[in-house]
């Protein structure tokens, strides 16, 4: 979970990742973050996320995010 | 996994220089008004060569006869200036006064070809080419941006050549 | 916080019945008035101000407008008459006029200008709202509608003419304010009167046409036109008013006669016959032969009214006291008119 | 058939009382006719290009939600006699057999659509290579017929059978019913593009009458009108007198053609979409908004989630999305990770995939080169302010009051604004060349005088249709500032009298100085020849 948040904080230093609950919605991130965070993800956590998987469920907060990635990692 | 780099790489530079050399050699030609005039419509008036959809020239000199007429109600003069075998038609608003009309009246002239009053259909054909459309009557052919060239004829024979506003 | 359904249902209907109000007044403000400017506008709806009935109605274009005098007729055989013209009218334009006219009175004789057989489509939309917007609501109004329209019109703009006229916003002048509501006479029963002088001086050249033809919409237009009289018992007399401009083709010409002499119609060629008429292309036209002026209208009134007695069996009603009476006004007014033209003789 | 048109007017007129009038469950099929009609009026021959996108999305769908049903019953009934190993190969071949089936739906849609709308383009360029290599004879182009809307319903097919096969929504089992989903008229005309989950389903369920929805929709309807005949309309008539001879109205002109158009593109188009959902919403049907007050973004890619959302959701959502996580896109950036360190790594992806996205965005927006280069530009925008982010960054936290202040926000608004202004007049200018050398232009020529001394009214309006021109822009912009917070017609449905008198002002206001009629032509949608 740490790797994924300093991920997220080299993107976006001043966002308090923890808390929010609404990165998508609230447009924090945007289409660009969301490609450049996957490619992270993908490298650091060695799984691949799918083009269906980029909903706003999944990407609105960083608990969110880390639910994703179990998920694929087991499947 | 290096023939992923080079293709990627390959392909982007063709999409980025395809872009440029089309992109910027796209431009047609510059069509202004004055090159849509085809030359082989126009008829010489004391030395000035007239074409329908021009102004009307001011130094034109003293017709052979003119006669006005006002349309019924409406701003605006229609006038037609006899210049010996050539009939001049022209639209006069106030403001501008422009040629609507060109018309071969007798055989004391001809079109650019050659073509007078009395040639026979072929002479027109072969001296103008095919024309845009044709019957038993009148030859059509475009003659330059809405304006058209009409050959009458009577029994094969050229009664009246007309060049007028028209599609 | 519920918003009474009532309230809302009566704000709803109070704005609409303001929508309409307003629509009318902006459609009367909108509307060209034909005042001061192009007179030839107003000459259609003054029809409806006539009080007494006519033994002649004239249909046609300004050939019949600005050639023929009403008052003269009155004045010289007692013949009441009145033109329902307007600027290039068209042949379906006269019919549908005609068929109004003709539920309204009936008239010993009809008389035609032949010359718009030449326009067998429509020609000019600016000229088709001269010729129809002055006309009251009516299937005459709506087959005129139908018949005249260019394809650049829609026929909801003739029914709401505020969809026409509503980019005069930019233009309106004070003739929009002061005739509003109300309209001045413009023409005598109908007949514009000129009092220029301006002698003709050259012939429009003859330049030879396609196809002679007179175009089948207006020769079928002619029949519903014959019929129509027939119908109504009157008497339709064909005309070709002495104007030189438009040139009137003796192919044209000949296709008429032959059309009046197949049924039993009068036609008469006032070109041919300007001698007869004893017409001075001098001093008789207001723009070199394209129409006649004052003095050319009653010198062809007279001859005209002559024929009508003579050979239409017309008779004088200078006995009707009330007629006289209205008449009487009509001349006088034409007179003051008259009165401060330079004339010409 | 034209929105502005009087028989688009009797056509909506007639299916509102008609809608309401059926009995609930036949409404969807009255509006499947009308939707149908109003096609076959655009031209009859059009409709079979429609009907065979539709029938062979339908066709892929089903395939593909009876492949999925069989796989989830071969699955259950193997429960006990299949390891995990087993279960995840049937799986993937299955999913394999549905992706194939995608491809081919795909191929077979945006082939058409590449064919009837590019054809003409492709061979265009494919002449001037031939003439390049001084070759003589060259292909004639073809000229095919272009179905109205065809880029508008292609996508929103496409994106139907992409989230079907990506199980997010099971495909819809009556033919006709999903007909009238691809075929559903107002958004035919130039959008929004709807997705199946939320057109879909309210499409088919009934509504009730409700003066609400009635009210607030044909209130829509009405603004829509009054920004495209007042506005839009008499924008268009300058637009096209300079466009007439673009080459001779350099200087002042060009920068005037970049206001005019942006305001004339900005109310025609969000005009005919405020009268596609208008209408929608009079019968109770709620589609995507496509504009969230544009003209207040602060930078390009704020802009582009404010502008024409519709389009940019599907393009990030079906190109720029699985174009950036693809398997060949990941490896390629682990490839440059390594060899080009990270910084370079990271953004492989990101930028390859925004390119390849704006490539097709501008070819989307029509066959021509200069619609190309309007999308690469915009992406140029896109991406350099992504890399200068660090540079903001140092400069706000020099200057940390300004980025709160209003003033800066302006700037930054009327900036993005000028800038898409500037690059869209590619758009108008149709010539790349011929555009870049106006752009220069504006700094060339010295004819700003022109604005002053009258120059202008011979551009085809008069004095008072300028001023009437700046005043209801001013009027369409402030309105939509005053509905930031709570829209104006909720505002105005508080006030029955109020709201009675606005309706019936600006239906006045449309009647006296809207720019129709026989003085001036009904100009078509600029979006019209998708």
């Amino acid at each position: 979970m740490e790797q994924l948040l300093n991920i997220l904080n080299e993107l976006h230093p001043d966002v308090d990742f923890e808390s929010r609950e609404d990165l998508i919605d609230e447009g924090i991130l945007d289409s660009l973050d969301i490609v450049t965070l996957i490619t992270e993800i993908n490298d650091a956590f060695d799984v691949s996320i799918p083009a269906e998987e980029i909903i706003p469920e999944n990407f609105n907060s960083a608990a969110a995010i880390w639910a994703l990635i179990e998920k694929l990692d087991e499947a | 996994m290096k023939k992923y780099v080079k293709t990627v790489t390959a392909m982007l530079a063709v999409l980025m220089l395809m872009t440029s050399m089309f992109a910027c050699g796209s431009g047609e030609a510059e069509v202004t008004h004055e090159t849509q005039r085809v030359e082989e419509w126009s008829l010489n008036v004391n030395g000035k060569e007239l074409y329908v959809g021009m102004d009307m020239p001011k130094d034109l000199g003293e017709p052979t006869s003119y006669f006005e007429a006002a349309s019924c109600a409406i701003q605006g003069l229609d006038k037609d200036y006899t210049y010996g075998s050539i009939l001049v038609k022209t639209e006069d608003d106030g403001k501008t006064e422009r040629i609507v009309g060109l018309t071969i009246l007798d055989d004391g002239a001809a079109t650019t070809m050659g073509v007078t009053i009395g040639d026979s259909r072929d002479k027109v054909v072969g001296a103008h080419s095919t024309p845009k459309s044709e019957s038993e009557t009148a030859l059509v052919y475009a003659a330059g941006v809405g304006v058209i060239a009409k050959f009458l004829l009577r029994d094969g024979v050229v009664t009246s050549i007309t060049y007028t506003l028209g599609e | 916080m519920e918003v009474a359904v009532k309230k809302r249902i009566l704000s709803g209907v109070c704005a609409t019945v303001a929508v309409i109000v307003i629509w009318q007044l902006l459609t009367a403000l909108m509307t060209p008035k034909y005042m001061t400017s192009i007179p030839e506008g107003a000459l259609i709806a003054e029809y409806y101000e006539e009080t007494s009935p006519h033994q002649v109605l004239f249909v046609g274009d300004c050939e019949v407008y600005e050639n023929f005098s009403p008052i003269t007729l009155w004045e010289e055989y007692g013949i009441t008459s009145y033109i329902r013209g307007s600027a290039q009218q068209l042949i379906w334009q006269s019919y549908y006029l005609l068929d109004e006219m003709l539920r309204r009175e009936s008239p010993e004789a009809v008389v035609f200008n032949v010359l718009s057989v030449k326009y067998g489509t429509p020609q000019n939309e600016a000229y088709n709202r001269m010729s129809i917007d002055g006309m009251r609501w009516s299937s005459s109004k709506w087959g005129a509608v139908q018949a005249s329209m260019t394809e650049e019109e829609d026929a909801i703009t003739y029914l709401f003419p505020l969809l026409r006229y509503h980019s005069r916003w930019n233009e309106l002048s004070g003739e929009d304010i002061t005739y509003l509501f109300r309209r001045d006479r413009v023409g005598y029963n109908g007949y514009l009167m000129q009092t220029g002088v301006r002698p003709v001086t050259s012939q429009p050249p003859w330049v030879p046409l396609e196809d002679y033809t007179v175009p089948q919409t207006c020769m079928d237009y002619l029949d519903k036109m014959r019929e129509i009289c027939e119908h109504y018992g009157v008497e339709l007399i064909l005309i070709k008013a002495p104007s030189i401009y438009p040139l009137w083709y003796e192919e044209w010409d000949a296709q008429i006669a032959a059309y009046a002499e197949a049924h039993g119609l009068a036609y008469y060629n006032f070109l041919a016959m300007s001698e007869e008429i004893g017409i001075d292309w001098e001093r008789d036209t207001y723009d070199a032969g394209l129409h006649l002026n004052v003095w050319g209208a009653e010198k062809l009134s007279t001859y005209f009214g002559k024929l009508l007695t003579e050979k239409h069996g017309l008779t004088s009603q200078k006995n009707d006291a009330v007629l006289s009476g209205i008449w009487a006004e009509k001349c006088a007014a034409y007179a003051a008119e008259k009165a401060n033209a330079v004339s010409p003789y | 058939m034209l929105f502005t048109s009087y028989e688009f007017l009797l056509f909506a007129a007639l299916l509102l009382v008609g809608y309401y009038l059926f009995p609930r469950a036949w409404q969807w099929r009255l509006l499947l006719v009308a939707s149908l009609v109003f096609y076959w009026l655009a031209g009859p021959r059009y409709l079979i290009f429609l009907l065979l996108t539709a029938s062979s999305t339908y066709a892929v769908g089903r395939w593909m939600d009876a492949n999925l049903r069989a796989q989830e019953t071969t699955l259950t009934e193997q429960r006990q006699a299949w390891e995990k190993e087993q279960r995840k190969s049937f799986k993937a071949r299955e999913k394999k057999k549905r992706f194939r089936m995608l491809l081919l739906g795909l191929i077979f849609n945006f082939g058409m659509l590449a064919v009837l709308k590019y054809t003409g383009f492709a061979v265009h360029n494919v002449n001037r290579l031939l003439h390049a290599f001084g070759a003589e004879n060259t292909l004639n182009i073809p000229s095919l017929l272009l179905p109205m809307g065809i880029s508008f319903y292609t996508f929103q097919s496409m994106s139907y059978l992409i989230d079907v096969y990506r199980e997010k929504v099971s495909a819809e089992r009556h033919p006709l019913k999903f007909l009238l989903f691809v075929s559903y008229f107002p958004q035919l005309v130039q959008g929004p593009i709807s997705r199946y989950a939320d057109l879909g389903p309210q499409l088919t369920a009934g509504h009730a009458f409700s003066s609400r929805n009635v009210r607030w929709g044909l209130e829509r309807v009405l603004w829509g009108y009054f920004k495209k005949l007042v506005i839009a309309d008499r924008a268009l008539i300058v637009i096209k007198a300079l466009l007439d001879e673009p080459a001779s109205y350099r200087g002042m002109y060009v920068l005037m053609m970049i206001l005019l158009y942006t305001v004339q593109i900005y109310a025609d188009f969000t005009g005919g979409i405020d009268i596609t959902v208008g209408l929608s919403e009079a019968m109770g049907i709620r589609l995507t908004e496509n504009f969230n007050r544009p003209f207040l973004s602060r930078s390009t890619k704020e802009y582009w989630n404010r502008w024409h959302i519709t389009m940019g959701t599907w393009f990030t959502d079906y190109v720029f999305y699985p174009l950036s996580v693809c398997k060949p896109m990941q490896r390629l950036s682990k490839f440059s990770r390594q060899h080009f360190g990270n910084a370079v790594g990271k953004r492989i992806p990101v930028y390859l995939a925004t390119v390849a996205t704006w490539f097709l965005t501008g070819l989307w927006h029509g066959a021509g080169w200069n619609f190309i280069v309007w999308g690469l530009l915009n992406c140029l925008v896109i991406l350099v302010s992504q890399e200068c982010v660090p540079l903001y960054t140092r400069f706000y936290r020099r200057f940390p009051r300004l980025n709160e202040s209003a003033v800066w926000h302006g700037v930054q608004a009327a900036r993005t604004v000028l800038l898409m202004g500037v690059i869209r007049t590619l758009d108008c200018y149709r010539d790349v060349p011929l555009t870049f050398r106006l752009w220069g232009s504006m700094f060339t020529t010295f004819n700003y005088g022109d604005l002053f001394n009258g120059a202008v009214l011979d551009l085809g309006l008069g004095r008072a249709d300028w001023i009437l021109l700046l005043i209801a822009t001013a009027v369409m912009f402030a309105v939509s500032l005053w509905g930031i917070r709570e829209p104006v017609r909720a505002k105005l449905d508080r006030h029955p009298t109020a709201e009675a008198s606005a309706v019936a002002l600006v239906f006045l206001l449309i009647m006296i100085f809207g720019a129709y009629g026989i003085g001036f032509d009904a100009s078509q949608f600029i979006y019209n020849q998708f």
